[in-house]
């Protein structure tokens, strides 16, 4: 955060620890937080290596096998199409991580935007953008989605488009609590007294300070928008064939959970445990990040 | 007095388990209390002794608290040893508290009524009637007018000084034998303060009640205890009666925080200010009321806040002037808006000349590195996510008052100006106490080298020894530097010991002003008569 | 309070004008037509029934029209049910829509509060682990793989409750009941929980201690209201994501609701009803908002006393 | 707050308690009150049969109204239904009908000849839009009227008295009959009709229960959308003395799981479809529940052979002959179904297409090399596409494998909204598309007239005069030898041209529980619900 001066006899400087640096500092304090950070970590890491590591190929068939419990070839089993289900799985987490993260983005760049904005002009301006947020709750948006998706066909950019679009409001509305809370602190009107320009204080000294309760927030979205696409794909709105994802996995896995539980058991395990490292990861960001803390 | 002794606390020790490391709040205390006396126990924040006092009711958080020994024998048993369902028969029916900040103490979601009457009806047999009537009755006693309606309303529609009533009344209802007030006062206007002082006084005198009276304010504490306990640090420095301890202190601690208390006067400084010459600034009845929404979740509620009406004042180059009132006398206002925070109505703000009230834009930014203020909260007018040093050279930059090279070396020189060691300056607000930080915005108030500051009561949110540090250093910067300061205050003492002349504000208005040692000499308005009443004396 | 109501109706107005003109266009450019079928239809029919139901208006009038009926309460007629309007489909579908919702919410409500506050109490105890696990369990369950699931259990191995129907067979509200409120029971035990450990903290709670007051006083007369405020601005949305995700539990339980009628009306084309379910659903969600925000001006006296101050 | 708290608490309780223990069965007590249980697929969207068009509300109308003639479920053999016999000139275009004497409508008043006629009429009118008016062309002047060239007085339909109805056709239909147990062949009650609105208006309120009049063994008496429709024996039906059953009530349950598990809970007698995974676990079972039997429908893919490569028909024989049918049906769709190398479902007592696609990758490999194409290399990447749904994803997924293997040639697939499919089907906005053709009427001719050049269900782009001559000779052929010459000759060219790849032949499973006597199931999936009872 500090500009990079070079100091001479910066040997002797006392370095000070910036909030950030003590809020991972409590972080790593945090077991079940890392435990999930490291998970989350690992499974980027396979899921972007999984072209070059995965068992076999994610559409390769094998009609005559159909769906077998695990095995020795198989570990997790293979689908009613004679698949292996541990690669469908690595692939799918690809697909699932994509839309979780981007379509997360999508939501964090409109909304913070969106409320910092509105949060820091305030007066008509604010009301105004706050109505046509509240307008935009007004839709029944699950069923918004799948009027989307059935309009113009169901591509994963519009997938990531439309589920930011669900996400974003709520995002907005906490920037702009927050950025509500910090205008009134008085080293912004310290900043506006010091002469400096709006965009300046905006960046220098708003944003850095509302980003505790968005990373958080943001956290805690991820598993929402992954439960959405699983949801979507539910519908049959999800992504294209032969490509997986988990949702798609576990929708078709429990149209057959009575004869090849596996093939809800696994994807469903995978995203659980994935949607748990989130949650737990987002309690130890709010704890680390909760300013309260950072007095003591 | 009676010599029994009514509570003896012996060998107290407290921790608490934080995140980094265990922290001892209270070290091996020991006191006692007779019947029918006041206790003082005076220290600064982080001395232990609200801690030590709330253990003795087992109001302390467990965890992260901890008493790890001691005993506390009131009436004989030992508090200390009492099983929770015990200890809640002596909560305010033996035992009861006041506490630091009457607007967060009371339930916002409940009516008075239930609020005093559940004490009552928990602690003695008696009906909702009897409650009710008992519960008015004290009411009256702490002095609050038709308390019969009143106690049917909910505490955000009292005042703080009156929450604070409801408080004691709430803890004098059951009668209890001691009563433990923490800081009652520290929170209130010096005005409100005196007579909360005086009720508890009173009722003291009138219950015959033991009081143990928790403050860092030795003014205070001189005026109601007859009996004093100083801690530091969690340990008990010295003890003994008022006088002895405030006329011929033993321990150094005891004396730094008396040398605390100011008394003393402005004094003379080798330059005086020049009052034939055009003042700096000339402010011509200004007149600034602006809608004060009350944000909700619906609707911003809107309600219109006469802050300043028709206020002229001058200030004159050098010359420090003290703008004294209570809370909602319009003092911070008529301050913000002279320095544009707020826009005004109507008047005139010249400054050297030119009219600050119209400009805009860029000749504003402009304008604004000649003014600078000081606020109340060290902890909220710094930016906790940048160094000193970002903070400091940021304005200087903006400004192009420095380059990136000879940058630190300025900021540097602002380290030493208001005290500071060097080395710090990479290190973040929150690493810095109160006192370091109030000197980090000071610093950061006269890096631009500003014609005017106005600081808006920089030292109201300061422990007493810190507070005089602070104001030596304000003192000595405006002689330094020749600054110009606008100083609020709500604390008659506080102004007197750095101002060269006075204004007292009321409701917006200005009821009087004067050189400042006449003005203590003669006040001629009775609003001025009660704030020099209301000082607390040695 | 009155007053307030209304502003928040009247603001209501230009919302779901919105909501239906946005609904419009994007069904209206969505390919394929409601009367398109795997059979081939002889153009000359087609023509036929978009003169029928006027179809072949310029989009402006139609729409004009459309919402001119709407301000009359007429949501016009169905075309995939042509001997239904779109008002019979909403009367027909809605009241089993609202069950299903308001037994869901009750059962969100009652297990998510009592988990929410027991956890608060015992922090980082077992009372706090367990209900917090199966509350974030909870979360990660989609409801279209915890119905089936409790279906299996409860339906065909256990055979307790019926599979499927809405008040037909007693008992065959339950499943659906648990099955949809169950995501929403969680989120609320979370919130409560941070709800309730926010007010504990505060300083009115030491002063309710230090008056003697039992751990139970203290809970339910004191701490709650404050604690549950943050559940109850939660419920205005809860209640859209219910009715909105009502239809999912309808399907796997073939419940005759609307929300049923609302998706596959989306995928037959059927204008009329696609906006009128639209319209319909954001008329209730903006309902329930205000009904929440109500409940919560009602708990909070500050709020209460300034809306009344202002008639 | 705590009062409420208990409130709810108690409310859940009670409702729990309510549900616990075993749940009746619906089954049961329908076997006890002759009252049927059934699953019908989607909801049915009317009643009215000159206006739907779907299998879900032909059923229920099957219970509803009685056409001039019937079909024997066993055999699907036409049987008299309204009409007790009829006459056939011999050049096979007049008919005459002999209603019932007592044939009534359930309000009570007497079915007549004209009836019939004023029915037919008001099928031919614009304004409805019947989509099955075009399928009473072969009625003379049908198609002029219906086109506003010539008023009704032309048109070859008569009442020659009070019972009796004269039908003069255009040519010689041999599958006339079989049309007039279509549900858009049914008598209307008109003054019933006319009494909510005009007798060209879709959609008024005379088909809803209360108002509902018809000719059938069964009128309903209650219909909730998305939950059922009830109907109950109808006392004035000419045959109401041999109709057992009280009451059916039929469910639309779009998704076969859901219907499945009704089922073993005891919720349905009758299911109207059956998970393809659940299928092994009855077979296993053999409890007699299952039933199993083949339909008059074929799966096939079309080629758009208007655009390139397709249009070159060694591309697409090459693509044909690469497809292992055997292996779709027996590894992925698993349901029973039999591999189709010609267009036209085999009809065992009637009909069975000789000519056959074969399966052969060498002779494909060696068409796609002459094509320019070998080894498939420079092919450019075609798409199937198909509306979404699990199976024909999965078909599509084989098929796609198959093609890469033996060809070495990629295809993309994609799945896409039922209605943008049929837009794009038909503006031929497609390379190659899953398509799937159910018989209206057990005649080879329902699946043949498809590929006539310029037929709206063609969609392929394919043309050939040849073909187009065969198609109408069959029309106007009396002679059933000779027809089935000429389809036999049309199936060939389809397979010799290749305009589409026939996949297999539909194959339905569906669980019946052994109450129900007298259900038969038949290739056209057509039921008359008068003789069923339980049991």
């Amino acid at each position: 955060m500090s500009e990079v001066i070079k100091i001479p006899e910066l040997s002797q400087l006392e370095k000070g620890r910036s909030l950030t640096q003590d809020a991972l500092a409590r972080l790593r304090k945090n077991r079940m937080a890392m435990l999930g950070l490291y998970f989350l970590l690992a499974l980027i890491v396979i899921a972007l290596l999984t072209p070059w590591i995965a068992p076999y190929s994610y559409e390769e068939q094998n009609l005559e096998l159909g769906a077998s419990p695990p095995s020795a070839q198989h570990w997790l089993g293979t689908d009613i199409l004679g698949r292996d289900q541990l690669t469908r799985i690595m692939y799918g987490s690809r697909i699932s991580l994509a839309v979780g993260f981007i379509a997360t983005a999508v939501a964090l760049t409109i909304g913070v935007l969106w409320g910092a904005i509105a949060g820091f002009v305030g007066g008509r301006t604010d009301a105004v953008m706050m109505r046509i947020v509240d307008a935009l709750y007004a839709l029944p948006f699950t069923i918004f989605i799948i009027l989307l998706t059935v309009v113009f066909g169901s591509s994963l950019l519009l997938l990531f488009l439309a589920i930011g679009a669900v996400e974003w409001l709520t995002m907005a509305r906490i920037v702009r609590g927050q950025v509500l809370a910090i205008k009134r602190q008085e080293f912004v009107e310290a900043a506006i007294s010091m002469g400096l320009s709006p965009a300046r204080i905006v960046s220098r000294h708003l944003i850095p300070n509302v980003l505790g309760p968005v990373i958080v927030y943001t956290t805690l979205t991820i598993p929402s928008v992954i439960l959405l696409e699983s949801f979507l794909s539910f519908l049959g709105l999800g992504i294209q064939p032969p490509a997986s994802s988990w949702g798609s996995l576990i929708a078709s896995g429990v149209e057959v959970m009575e004869e090849y539980v596996w093939l809800l058991f696994f994807p469903g395990l995978i995203l659980t445990i994935t949607l748990f490292s989130l949650n737990f990861l987002g309690d130890g960001l709010r704890d680390a990040l909760d300013p309260r803390a950072s007095r003591d | 007095m009676t010599s029994e002794a009514l509570l003896s606390v012996e060998n107290l020790r407290v921790v608490f388990n934080t995140r980094n490391g265990q922290t001892v709040a209270v070290e091996d205390l020991s006191f006692s209390i007779n019947r029918g006396d006041v206790l003082g126990i005076v220290g600064e924040s982080g001395s232990g002794k609200s801690v030590a006092c709330y253990s003795l009711l087992g109001l302390i958080p467990m965890p992260p608290g901890k008493i790890e020994s001691g005993r506390a024998l009131f009436n004989g048993q030992d508090l200390l040893s009492l099983p929770e369902n015990e200890m809640r028969k002596i909560r305010a029916h033996k035992i009861a508290m006041i506490f630091q900040d009457p607007m967060t103490c009371l339930n916002p979601y409940m009516r008075i009524a239930d609020q005093l009457m559940e004490v009552l009806l928990v602690h003695t047999a008696i009906n909702k009637q009897q409650a009710r009537a008992k519960a008015i009755e004290v009411l009256v006693e702490v002095g609050i007018q038709n308390a019969a309606e009143r106690i049917d309303q909910y505490p955000h529609q009292f005042s703080g000084g009156m929450r604070q009533r409801v408080m004691i009344a709430m803890a004098l209802l059951a009668e209890p034998e001691l009563l433990i007030a923490d800081e009652p006062t520290t929170a209130l206007d010096v005005t409100v303060q005196a007579q909360i002082l005086s009720l508890i006084k009173n009722l003291q005198r009138k219950r015959q009640l033991t009081v143990i009276f928790i403050t860092h304010d030795l003014g205070v504490a001189a005026q109601m205890a007859n009996h004093v306990l100083v801690m530091e640090k969690g340990k008990l420095v010295e003890q003994g009666d008022t006088q002895s301890i405030f006329k011929n202190p033993t321990q150094p601690y005891t004396k730094k925080l008396l040398s605390a208390v100011l008394t003393t006067a402005k004094p003379a400084s080798e330059h005086s200010v020049d009052y034939k010459r055009p003042p700096l600034l000339e402010v011509k009845d200004l007149e600034v009321g602006f809608p004060a929404y009350t944000g909700t979740l619906f609707q911003r509620i809107k309600s219109v806040v006469k802050g300043v009406d028709h206020v002229s004042i001058n200030l004159y180059e050098g010359e420090v002037l003290g703008l004294v009132g209570e809370s909602g006398s319009g003092k911070s206002t008529l301050g913000r808006s002279i320095i544009r925070l707020i826009d005004s109505q109507a008047g005139e703000i010249v400054f050297n000349g030119k009219d600050l009230s119209t400009i805009t834009g860029e000749s504003l930014k402009n304008a604004r590195r000649e003014f600078q203020m000081i606020f109340q909260d060290p902890y909220a007018s710094l930016n906790p996510r940048m160094t000193v040093f970002d903070t400091l050279a940021e304005p200087l930059l903006v400004h192009g008052l420095a380059n990136k090279s000879t940058v630190l070396e300025q900021v540097n020189q602002l380290m030493d100006d208001v005290g500071l060691d060097r080395r710090f300056i990479r290190k973040y607000p929150h690493e810095f106490s109160g006192g370091q930080r109030q000197r980090i915005a000071i610093a950061r108030a006269i890096a631009l080298k500003p014609k005017l500051i106005i600081a808006d009561e920089p030292v109201s949110a300061l422990d007493v020894t810190i507070r005089a540090q602070i104001l030596a250093l304000l003192l000595k910067l405006t002689q330094k530097h020749k600054l110009t300061m606008l100083f609020i205050s709500h604390d008659m003492s506080v102004v007197r010991y750095l101002c060269d002349r006075i204004v007292v504000m009321q409701k917006g208005k200005v009821v009087e002003e004067g050189i400042t040692e006449s003005l203590f000499a003669a006040p001629q308005q009775s609003y001025t008569q009660q704030l020099l009443a209301a000082i607390p004396k040695l | 309070m009155f007053m307030f109501i209304v502003r928040r109706v009247l603001q209501a107005i230009p919302v779901l004008f919105m909501v239906s003109l946005v609904t419009f266009i994007m069904i209206r450019s969505a390919p394929g037509g409601p009367f398109d079928e795997d059979r081939a239809v002889p153009p000359e029919v087609i023509k036929n029934l978009n003169e029928r139901y006027h179809l072949d208006d310029p989009l402006w009038k139609q729409f004009l029209d459309y919402i001119a009926n709407v301000v009359q309460g007429d949501l016009g007629p169905s075309f995939k049910y042509p001997s239904h309007t779109v008002n019979d489909l909403i009367a027909a579908g809605l009241p089993a829509t609202l069950e299903l919702s308001f037994y869901a919410l009750i059962f969100a409500l009652v297990t998510g509060l009592t988990a929410g506050i027991i956890a608060s109490l015992k922090t980082n105890s077992m009372q706090d682990y367990i209900p917090m696990s199966a509350a974030m369990v909870g979360i990660c369950m989609p409801t279209f793989v915890l119905g089936p699931i409790l279906l299996l259990v409860f339906g065909i191995w256990l055979d307790w409750l019926p599979v499927a129907g809405w008040g037909e067979i007693p008992g065959d509200k339950i499943l659906p009941s648990i099955t949809l409120g169950s995501v929403y029971a969680a989120y609320i035990a979370r919130i409560s929980r941070g709800g309730m450990l926010d007010i504990l903290s505060q300083d009115y709670i030491r002063t309710a201690r230090a008056k003697g007051l039992s751990t139970s006083r203290i809970v339910f007369v004191h701490a709650l209201r404050g604690g549950i405020t943050p559940v109850i601005s939660f419920l205005g949305p809860a209640i859209a994501g219910l009715l909105a995700g009502s239809f999912v539990v309808e399907s796997i339980f073939q419940i005759p609701g609307l929300g049923r009628f609302y998706v596959t009306a989306a995928f037959n084309r059927d204008y009329t009803m696609i906006l009128g379910c639209t319209i319909f659903f954001a008329f209730l969600i903006i309902l329930f908002n205000l009904l929440a925000d109500i409940v919560l001006v009602w708990l909070n006296p500050k709020l209460r006393q300034e809306l009344e101050a202002r008639g | 707050m705590h009062a409420i708290r208990w409130l709810m608490i108690c409310v859940m309780a009670a409702g729990l308690l309510s549900g616990c223990g075993k749940s009746q069965k619906l089954v049961d007590i329908g076997n006890e009150q002759q009252i049927l249980h059934i699953a019908n697929g989607d909801e049915i969207s009317d009643l009215d049969p000159q206006v739907t068009t779907g299998m879900p509300e032909s059923r229920v109308q099957a219970a509803l109204f009685e056409g001039l003639v019937a079909r024997d479920p066993k055999t699907l053999k036409v049987v008299p239904g309204v009409a007790e016999r009829w006459d056939i000139s011999e050049d096979g275009t007049k008919y005459r009908f002999y209603i019932r004497e007592n044939a009534k409508w359930s309000n009570g008043d007497d079915l007549t000849a004209n009836d019939f006629v004023q029915s037919w009429r008001r099928s031919f009118l614009p304004a409805l839009g019947n989509q099955y008016a075009t399928s009473l062309y072969v009625v003379k002047n049908g198609q002029a009227f219906h086109e506003g060239k010539i008023g009704f007085e032309d048109v070859g339909v008569k009442a020659f008295d009070k019972k009796i109805l004269d039908v003069e056709l255009i040519a010689p239909t041999p599958y006339f009959l079989q049309l007039l147990a279509h549900h858009s062949a049914f008598a209307l009650h008109i003054p019933t009709i006319e009494k909510f609105g005009a007798i060209d208006e879709r959609g008024t309120k005379w088909t809803r229960p209360e108002n509902f009049v018809g000719n059938g063994p069964f009128i309903p008496v209650e219909w909730i959308p998305t939950k059922y429709i009830a109907v109950k024996r109808n006392p004035y039906y000419w045959d109401a003395a041999n109709v057992k059953l009280n009451e059916i009530r039929f469910y639309p349950i779009p998704k076969y799981t859901v219907e499945e598990r009704m089922f073993r809970a005891g919720q349905l007698h009758i299911t109207y479809y059956l998970p393809r995974d659940k299928l092994e676990y009855y077979k296993a079972k053999n409890d007699g529940v299952l039933r199993s039997f083949q339909n008059f429908a074929t799966y096939f893919y079309r080629f758009n052979t208007t655009i390139k490569p397709l249009n070159d028909l060694r591309v697409r024989k090459a693509l044909a002959y690469s497809v292992n049918r055997h292996q779709i049906v027996e590894y992925v769709t698993k349901f029973g179904q039999k591999p189709a190398y010609a267009l036209t479902a085999p009809d065992p007592n009637s009909y069975v297409p000789e000519a056959k696609m074969p399966y052969d990758p060498d002779l494909a490999r060696k068409l796609l090399a002459e094509a320019g194409f070998p080894e498939g290399k420079g092919f450019p990447t075609l798409t199937i596409a198909f509306n979404t749904n699990d199976e024909h994803r999965n078909v599509a997924m084989a098929i796609q494998q198959m093609w890469k293997k033996e060809l070495g040639i990629e295809v993309s697939l994609e799945n896409v909204e039922w209605k943008v499919f049929l837009d794009r089907e038909r503006q031929m906005d497609y390379e190659i598309d899953r398509a799937s053709w159910v018989g209206d009427y057990l005649d080879p001719f329902t699946f043949l007239e498809m590929f006539t050049t310029g037929n709206g269900n063609n969609k392929t782009g394919f043309a050939s005069t040849e073909y187009d001559s065969l198609i109408r000779a069959s029309a106007l052929e009396a002679d059933p030898e000779q027809r089935m010459f000429y389809f036999q000759k049309a199936d060939k060219i389809l397979v010799d041209e290749v305009p589409i790849l026939p996949l297999y032949t539909y194959h339905w499973n569906r669980l019946v529980s052994k109450s129900v006597k007298n259900w038969y199931d038949n290739p056209m999936d057509y039921y008359s619900f008068k003789q069923i009872y339980l049991e």
